[in-house]
């Protein structure tokens, strides 16, 4: 039964390294953090699944369960940052409205819609 | 320039590797570390402090200088970030978001907090108070609790999460964390014992020396949670509205 | 109970490239919370190291201020700093 | 025997769930796309795990091992919880910023003036 868990684990851990490619490649910073949220639960998981293996799974709960709790103020964090910061839109800009696609945005999405606070106002 | 520079850091790493060779490895009991002092603190720890989880034994009671000026640093640097951020009327140069209204949109997320937040704050006492058994301690317990301020502050809104718990109640709150820890130092030292030996505590307590041992490093923990709550909480409140308050994150 | 370090190699291996990979990440992104993002990312690999070398305390105390604090409060700091300034 | 069995099956059911987000995530073409399989699948798979680990730590029965059982049964109420909410203020956010919607390349609008609304580009987002 031991075996099958470490089995478990090093399938969990390769998912964990194909969702990394989104986090490191996203093209905007929503992708990146929807990356680190599944990699989150995917550690909460695991935790409990490395406590079975050692056969102290009553020391490792309550990490689990701190990350349970805790795991998603990163992600709502980040998600009200760009809520509260909408965009304003340039209407004299209309060329470069209508060439928006996708493949554009993962050329240049990762510099420009990762960078916060620079264009506002200052009053 | 530049690749002059990669060879200074290339040999660095090269250097930093060949002495990883000589280090012990891991969970190698003839290593200097655990044949001096870890020995002592596995046998004697439980009959000394009655405590089963040596760690906390070791942080709060032998050496329990060094978590006392963790504190106070901890203290320090919330009172730095408040001395360097913090102004009263809305200054010249901050820089001003456009945020557009959100009225009855938060509906979801201010239920799902509604319903985490009790459950945080219970589960912050509980690792506070458990952790003579379990991992756990001041230190964490005090973050989760803090991180439930903060987490009622995302959710709603600056505003509402200082008018919950106000700026003046977590400065106090900061001081009386490091002032607890201290004053049972006192304490210990004015009946007679070494500051912070906590055997001292016997003769108020009533209790035997082993238990006032105990009791002394639950008292110590809740004094480092007080504190890491609230300047959890001060460091929020000040590095996300930019220092005036008015609107956070 | 015995700690077997020859049975779980593969999980030492794993989580130190994908640390590896996070790190190199986070220097190398231009955007500032992009980078905020993916060190709250690699303080969840630290917390699976720290884990599973059974230091338990620790790893508590990782999992606590890197899953809820720091991240916020680098994203909170980031609104407020000019990404383009020369300094 | 039979709980082996229904641990065995609760778990490669997870882990099926879990590749299937993980496939998702990266090949999705689009932003929405991809937080909808995130949101599906990885909370099913979560439940798939936890369950399946409470009954192996049931199997043998004392006090500490219900303690655990209890815990790991919190642990699946509030990711419950909390993994839809964060799939929500994720979208939101997305949706707040503008994030253009994938549209197969062969049926694009050929009236511009109906895609101007939502494709705007990430030129022009000041933040």
């Amino acid at each position: 039964m031991e075996h099958f868990f470490i089995g478990m684990g090093v399938s969990i851990l390769f998912l964990m390294l194909c969702n990394l490619y989104r986090v490191v490649a996203g093209p905007t910073v929503i992708d990146r953090i929807l990356g680190v949220n599944v990699i989150g639960i995917k550690t909460t998981v695991l935790i409990i699944l490395l406590g079975t293996i050692d056969r102290r799974v009553e020391m490792y709960i309550d990490i689990a369960l701190g990350y349970a709790l805790l795991n998603f103020i990163t992600t709502i964090a980040v998600a009200r940052f760009y809520q509260r910061i909408a965009p304003t839109v340039n209407s004299d800009k209309k060329e470069s409205l209508h060439s928006a696609s996708p493949s554009a945005l993962i050329d240049e999405g990762a510099a420009v819609a990762g960078s916060a606070g620079g264009k506002g106002e200052i009053k | 320039m530049k690749p002059f520079a990669r060879i200074i850091l290339f040999l660095c790493a090269v250097m930093m590797l060949t002495a990883t060779v000589d280090l012990p490895d891991w969970a190698d009991p003839g290593s200097p570390a655990s044949t001096h002092l870890s020995p002592g603190f596995i046998e004697q720890g439980y009959h000394e402090t009655a405590t089963p989880n040596v760690v906390t034994a070791v942080l709060a009671d032998y050496r329990s200088y060094d978590t006392l000026f963790e504190s106070v640093v901890v203290f320090a640097a919330s009172l730095v970030v408040m001395l360097v951020l913090r102004r009263t009327s809305t200054g010249t140069s901050r820089i001003k978001h456009f945020r557009p209204k959100r009225e009855g949109r938060d509906t979801i997320l201010r239920g799902a907090a509604q319903s985490i937040i009790p459950v945080m704050q219970i589960f912050a006492l509980y690792v506070l108070f458990h952790g003579h058994y379990s991992p756990g301690g001041g230190f964490q317990g005090g973050v989760i609790f803090g991180a439930s301020f903060i987490l009622l502050s995302l959710c709603y809104s600056l505003k509402f999460a200082m008018q919950r718990f106000k700026e003046k109640m977590v400065l106090i709150c900061c001081a009386c964390g490091a002032l607890l820890y201290a004053g049972i130092g006192a304490v210990c030292l004015a009946m007679g014992w070494n500051f912070l030996g906590y055997a001292g505590l016997a003769g108020l307590l009533g209790v035997t020396d082993v238990m006032a041992r105990s009791h002394g490093i639950l008292a110590v923990e809740a004094g480092v949670g007080i504190t890491v709550m609230a300047v959890m909480v001060s460091l929020y409140y000040d590095l996300a509205s930019g220092g005036d308050m008015e609107e956070g994150l | 109970m015995t700690w077997d370090a020859n049975l779980l190699w593969q999980f030492d291996m794993l989580i130190l490239l994908m640390m590896v990979i996070c790190a190199v990440a986070a220097l190398s992104l231009k955007g500032l919370v992009s980078s905020a993002v993916v060190t709250g990312a690699y303080s969840f690999f630290t917390c699976l190291m720290w884990t599973h070398m059974m230091a338990v305390d620790v790893a508590f105390t990782e999992a606590a201020v890197g899953a809820a604090v720091s991240t916020v409060i680098i994203v909170a700091t980031a609104q407020y700093i000019n990404p383009w300034s020369k300094d | 025997m039979i709980i082996d069995i229904l641990v065995i099956t609760m778990m490669i059911t997870g882990l099926v769930f879990f590749t299937g987000t993980t496939v998702g995530i990266i090949r999705f073409p689009d932003f929405y796309t991809r937080v909808h399989a995130a949101g599906k699948g990885d909370t099913l798979s979560t439940v798939m795990f936890l369950g399946a680990m409470s009954l192996y730590i049931l199997r043998d029965f004392s006090g500490e091992s219900l303690l655990t059982f209890i815990k790991l049964i919190l642990i699946v109420l509030y990711i419950f919880i909390a993994s839809p909410t964060a799939t929500h203020a994720i979208i939101d956010a997305g949706y707040e910023f503008r994030v253009p919607y994938w549209t197969r390349p062969s049926d694009k609008p050929s009236n511009e003036d109906d895609a101007t609304d939502i494709n705007k580009t990430m030129e022009d987002i000041s933040i």
